[in-house]
Order: structure tokens, then C-alpha cells, then sequence
């Protein structure tokens, strides 16, 4: 079965109620545009969303926190939404807050099997409260749990059609390691190529991660997101 | 100090701060004042990263613009010589593990000993934070850039935070408009003031103690 | 059973795992039995990976052979179509965090629920354990190769492992040259007996208890 | 000053004894073959040596060893050279046994600043004795320390003058792991090129790693190890 898929509705089946998502990008940067705007046509409630930030207002993930749809954000950054804020005060939406890298490591730690691990970051902070502090050869740690979800929606340059990614400069960001940390993980590119057709030494994310390809059909260009 | 309009006084501040950077060396920019230290760094010798995913950022032309290649603010950058892409874990394992060499950041407040808080305002949701905290553990050297004062005219330099700190870890150097501080042995030790700035008007602007 | 040479009984092994895989499909492949059953395997649905840095592993002529291209046992290798480098770490994080469906290994014993010890004899020093370990935690299946009896005709499916165990985790399958075994709820369960062989044979042969 | 030097004795200048040294390679693909000679005729002693083996008999960090310059060995697999049983045996040798993918981690967490992980990886055997045992959400884990040293040698593909490298089909293995986990990088490549001739996506190592970078003086064959 081809994992190459043309309808986007067909490409989100796999994403349920109560789900925990994994959504790359950073800001619009190397985000899935295209099924975001899926998962916003979608009659799906109480999901967990983990991504560097919950979109701006109205704008991507912001369209799915207006439409109450997201239970809790798990990010860095959701200063970039404002209503992000509004929603939290009135205690309609769960957040956690955590530093970027410690976001990025522990998605990684998630996809390679690991339980959790010592960080640095944080340590003495109010990120860290409740957090278990440990000392370690004199240094400080805290210790940060691995996460793992049910999908991941990522945003990679090429597929092939193996499932085989490569990425476009600073688009890269969360995708490789969200590609890893997801039961189902389902990817839109700019272009689908045969296999053979990308270097083996420069591929990104090899294709044993990937289950699902779509073509993507909204780009992001100077001008802003564009439809294909 | 002659009164001096906001970017004069930020420019002042970026230039000082870029005389500090001796190349070769790798160094990651935050958001505001630390973005203009560029304008005035030995491009040749001195390389940035950034922690979005990609070590050689310089400047771009507007006709070059790619809405894929930007940095930490989200600001449109250019690719240098030599430069490299990675994803966000492979690029906060540089941060965190201490191979990026100088951060410059920008605080809301540094305490007496080097402790700066620059990502939470008391009272206000917190809602975000970025790459701060790992940058405060991981650069071998912090520099902070920010204005001496806040808009009521008190002291950003206090005696304790009293804003959410960022890290326990003491910064290396302070820039401000009115004068440039060490972090030695716990102690914020005047390394000069700027241009037509006296001592007497710095300790009338600054709460926290400092040596010289 | 009659009689049967060592390379025949490793390869009619191979040949029964091989039966057992279905495509798409990712497998590991240890040293020894493992490695003949590429030679049945349908390799346009079935990739290898090789935890030394490597998924798309083919087979090489000899013309072919270049000495940085090895799979795990260090013997040379070919490279697929569509097959990717990875360094070490990326390598095992596939294979602990379940990216990879079967691992197919060696072994020295397997209990009677199916808990194996494949790398290390006692009275021996310990010296070496490789992907071992990984590969038991982290594999979707583990598929384990081996002929049934020791030299000195002893079961090597025991009621108990007297050598170090590799992991706690209890294997999928068992396979040797007498019968094939799943194991279901940490019990041995016979899948089926290979050609001539009776099951007075099996269980006079076999110290572990098992179900059919 | 130029990352580029053509002694090997002046790269291995800052190899001292008692150091920690971790030695690239999977076996003699990847090794750092001229930088491991350069090691065997310096006169240093009681080195810990982080590798995934220790050579072969008399061969590679073989000689090294039989040179009575380790004090400790860490790797996965050491049953590739049968002297090192014999020095173990005699109390001649400590030896740490890893299982692979822990020891390529724990060098990983080194460079990334963590300060240990929890992995699943030897948990209920042999190797997980004395280490700490953890339960995160139902699994059971054990806790294994980051590693970090004072040198690290390794061999790459081709450097730019800056310090970037590629690898080399399956010869990449440990090398890219150990470039981030120690206090000076030594790089031994089959090419220099200028800054510039490396893809900004597939550069694998950034030059940020790379301390010293020399022109290897030995080669893996299909014949086995040549001079240049």
C-alpha cells in the first residue's frame, strides 16, 4: 500500500478525540499548513497540542484553539497568539510551558525509546517547580519526562515515496524529531520524488518514520500563505 | 548624560558590545538590542547561530528575502560561507553542551550578582520562553544588553529580581546605555562608563551595589 | 529428523524465518543464522536495517565491496534504493524507540517464557555485548535463530537461562531446526514441527515445558 | 588561526596522560587509523579510552593497549581483541561494558549538556547492576550518566577549512556523536575543501565541533589498512 495520499480528510482519519498531537514548525516557519487547515475542517474535540506555539490569533493552530478544540498546549513560545492568554484566564485551555530546548529533547528522547532525562535548563526557575532536582558530577539537573504522542503532523521539503525526508533550511526545526516521537506520523511536502532520487547520505528522516505523504497545498511565501 | 533618542541609545549599546567579541568566535543573538550587535561585528571572523536551526546567519538583501530562512525572532536572514542547517534538538545540544561561545541577550532585570530575569512579568500569564533559559546554562560566556533604566526612570540593575529569574547562572558582562559591568566573583564591577557619562549620575541610577 | 550437515540446518532455519515475514517491513539482522535469511527474504518489500548506521542493507558482489560499507558483523554490504546513513546514536534510537518490526538474533538459551541470553557465558569475562540488549527492548518482534541442542546434545530451550539473560522481555518466536515456537502469555506454544521431525523427538530434546 | 595542521604530532598535542580520550570508528571502519598510530608512538600513560572496541590483536588501539598506555577501557564490544580479556584477567585493565546504543547515547547526552537519561536498555541483566532502576508511566528503566572527555579523535569524510564534515557511508557511525562530547576535536579526513563546498543541508558535523583538522595518512582498503 502506497503511503502517498491525495485527500487530506483521508491523510487525518487517524486523528481521534483526546489525541495528543505533535505539530511542527516554528511560528509558520516549516509548519504543516496545509493539514492544519485539515485538522480546523475536522470534527475532533480535547486534543493536546505539542508545538513550539499555538499559531497567531486566527491563523493556523489559533483557528483550532477559537474552535475549542484543543484541551492543552504543550510548547515554548505562545506569547505569538494572544488569545492563547485570554483562554488560559478563563481556564479553557491546560498549558505547559518549557524552555525550547528542553521541548526539542524531549520529543527526542520520545522517539529514541528514552524514559526521560537531566537537564540544566530551568534549574532554580519556576519551570522547574515540581520538578525532581538532581546533582550529577557537582552540577545541577532537573529531570524532564520524554513525550510521545498519537500523531505527528510535520512539514518536510521532499518525500520519496518510501517515505524518505529531506527539509529546506530553517523550515527544518521540530519536524525530524516529531517525525520519531508519534505512532502515526503524516508528513506534507512541497514535492514527491522516486526512491534513488535523494542523496542516502543527506536524507534527514529515513523513511521507516513516515506513514502517511501528502502533496502540501498551501505555501508559505513573502507575500504570507498562499493556496497551491 | 546628554539625553539621546531610543535606537541611538540601542545602537550605542550594540556597538559597545560587538568591540567585546573576539573572533574566532560562534555566537547566538536574542531579539532586540542583541539583533544590531551584527551591524557592527567582524563578519569574517565572527559567525552566528541561531537557535531556530542554523549556524552562519548574516544579512539579507530584500530581493533575496526566502520566507524559509529566518532567525530566532523570525526576522529574515541570509546564509553565510560555511553555514549549516539542523533540527531544533541538534541545535539546543550545541547551546546546552557549551559549544556556542557568546549569547547576548536582552533582561527586564540583572541582579547585584549577575542573576537576570528576561522572560516572565509577575502578575502576567506566563506564556513563553523560548530558548532563554537554555542559552543562560549553555553559552561559555552571557552578555546582557538592555537600557539602565525603565520607563519610570528606576533602576533595572537591582539589588534582587524581583521579576521570575531566568537562570541561578550569573552572566559574564552588563551593557547599557550609561556603562559597562564585569560578573566577578559574584560582584558587578564597573568596567567603564560610556562616553559623557559620570560616575555620580550611574549610582544615582542604579540600585544594585557595584565595584571599581 | 535424519541427519543434516550444519550449513543445511542453518539454512532451512533461515529459510523458515524468512516465510514468517511480511512486507512492508523493517528487520535487524544479527550475526550468524540471521544473516542467511536475507537470502530468502522478498527484498522488494522487506528492508534491513544494520545498527551499525545503515537502513536499505542489499547484498554485494565482490567487485562491489567497498570496506567503509558494513553491516553489524562487519562483513561488506550493498546499499538499496532509497537506503539512508545515520550516525550510532540515531542508529539505536530507531531500534530502542520501536521504529524497527523485527530483529532477528542468535542465541545461546531460551527459557520457557522465552527470555533469552545471547551474549555472554559464565566463568568467561564479560567483554562484549554490541546491539544486543537494544535490539530486545526495543524491536516491535524478535524472531531468535538457533540450533536446538548444544553440542553435547543438551537443550538450549530450558525451564531456566544459566547464562546472563540479554533482557527480561520475552521473545515472539523461536526457531530451530526441530520446531518452530510463539510465545504466548510466557509460555512456549508449538507452531509446528519441521519436516520429519515427531514430537517424541521435540520433547526428548526439549528441557522446557511447552503447549500445542 | 587555521583549524588545519600537517603534523600529526602537533594535533596530538594536547593528548595527556590521564586523559579521557574517545576514539571513533566501528571497528577499523571510521577509525581514526593515522590519529591512533600518532597516539601509539606518544608517550603518554593511564588513558581511559571511550571507543566501541579496542582494536584488534596488535592491531589499531590493539598496540596501545599492549603499549600498557589504557588504564580503562569503555565500549560495547571488546571480544574483537582477545589481548584485552587477558590484561582484564590480570588485573592489568578496568573495563566498562556498554550496551551499544547506551554507550552512543551517553556520549550524545555528554555533548548536549545533559547530565544522565533513563534508558530500557539492560534493565533485569548483568550490565544494569549497581545502576539505578526507575519506573516512568509503567516501564521500568535505568539510569545511565552522560560521557564526556578531554580529546576526542575521529575521522571524517572531508572538512571544510572551517571545520564542517561528512562522512562516509557506514564509516559514520560513532564519529559524529564523539565530535560533540569532548574538550578538544581532532579530525583526521580523506579531503580538505574551502568553506563553501560542503551543502549548508548535509553538513552532519558544524564546524562549532572541530578543533584541529589533518589530512589522513592511512586508508582502509579491501586489502586492509594502506599508507597514503
Amino acid at each position: 500500500m502506497s503511503k502517498v495520499i491525495s485527500d487530506i480528510k483521508d491523510a487525518l482519519a487517524c486523528v481521534e478525540s483526546g489525541h495528543t498531537v505533535l505539530v511542527g514548525g516554528f511560528g509558520l516557519i516549516g509548519a504543516p499548513l496545509s493539514l492544519i487547515e485539515g485538522l480546523t475542517e475536522k470534527d475532533v474535540t480535547d486534543l493536546t497540542i505539542v508545538s513550539n506555539n499555538l499559531g497567531e490569533s486566527g491563523k493556523g493552530l489559533g483557528i483550532l484553539l477559537n474552535q475549542n478544540k484543543i484541551k492543552k498546549g504543550i510548547g515554548s513560545y505562545f506569547t505569538s497568539n494572544r488569545d492563547v492568554g485570554d483562554k488560559y484566564q478563563k481556564g479553557e485551555i491546560e498549558l505547559e510551558l518549557l524552555p525550547q530546548g528542553t521541548l526539542a529533547e524531549s520529543l527526542r528522547a520520545g522517539g529514541a525509546g528514552l524514559g526521560g532525562y537531566y537537564t540544566k535548563t530551568g534549574v532554580g526557575t519556576d519551570l522547574a517547580k515540581g520538578k525532581e532536582e538532581r546533582e550529577i558530577d557537582g552540577v545541577n539537573y532537573i529531570f524532564e519526562k520524554a513525550i510521545r504522542a498519537d500523531v505527528a503532523l510535520i512539514r518536510a521539503h521532499k518525500a520519496d515515496t518510501l517515505g524518505n525526508l529531506v527539509y529546506y533550511k530553517t523550515a527544518r526545526n521540530f519536524n525530524p524529531l516529531m517525525a520519531t516521537a508519534a505512532n502515526k506520523v503524516i508528513v506534507e511536502v512541497d514535492e514527491i520524488v522516486e526512491p534513488g532520487e535523494l542523496n542516502p547520505e543527506e536524507i534527514v528522516t529515513p523513511f521507516l518514520y513516515v506513514d502517511t505523504i501528502i502533496k502540501a497545498q498551501q505555501v508559505l511565501t513573502k507575500e504570507g500563505v498562499v493556496n497551491k | 548624560m546628554t539625553s539621546m533618542n531610543k535606537t541611538d541609545m540601542q545602537h550605542l549599546i550594540a556597538k559597545r558590545v560587538a568591540a567585546e567579541l573576539e573572533g574566532p568566535c560562534v555566537v547566538n543573538l536574542g531579539i532586540g538590542i542583541p539583533t544590531l550587535v551584527a551591524e557592527y561585528m567582524d563578519a569574517g571572523n565572527i559567525y552566528m547561530h541561531t537557535e531556530n536551526g542554523l549556524l552562519g546567519v548574516t544579512d539579507v538583501e530584500e530581493a533575496d528575502i526566502d520566507p524559509n530562512l529566518v532567525n530566532a525572532g523570525k526576522l529574515p536572514v541570509g546564509e553565510a560561507i560555511g553555514a549549516s542547517y539542523f533540527n531544533s534538538s541538534d541545535s539546543f545540544a550545541m547551546i546546552r553542551g557549551g559549544h556556542v561561545d557568546v549569547a547576548i541577550l536582552g533582561a527586564l532585570q540583572v541582579d547585584q550578582i549577575g542573576v537576570i530575569a528576561n522572560w516572565a512579568v509577575p502578575g502576567k500569564n506566563i506564556m513563553g520562553v523560548g530558548g532563554a533559559m537554555d542559552l543562560l546554562v549553555g553559552a561559555k560566556k552571557v552578555f546582557v544588553t538592555m537600557s539602565h533604566t525603565s520607563k519610570d526612570g528606576s533602576s533595572k540593575l537591582l539589588k534582587e529580581c524581583t521579576y521570575p529569574i531566568t537562570s541561578t547562572r550569573s552572566v559574564d558582562m552588563i551593557f547599557t546605555e550609561l556603562a559597562v559591568f564585569e560578573v566577578v566573583d559574584k560582584q558587578l564591577k564597573l568596567v567603564e562608563l560610556m562616553p559623557g557619562v559620570t560616575i555620580e549620575e550611574l549610582r544615582a541610577k542604579t540600585e544594585a551595589d557595584f565595584i571599581h
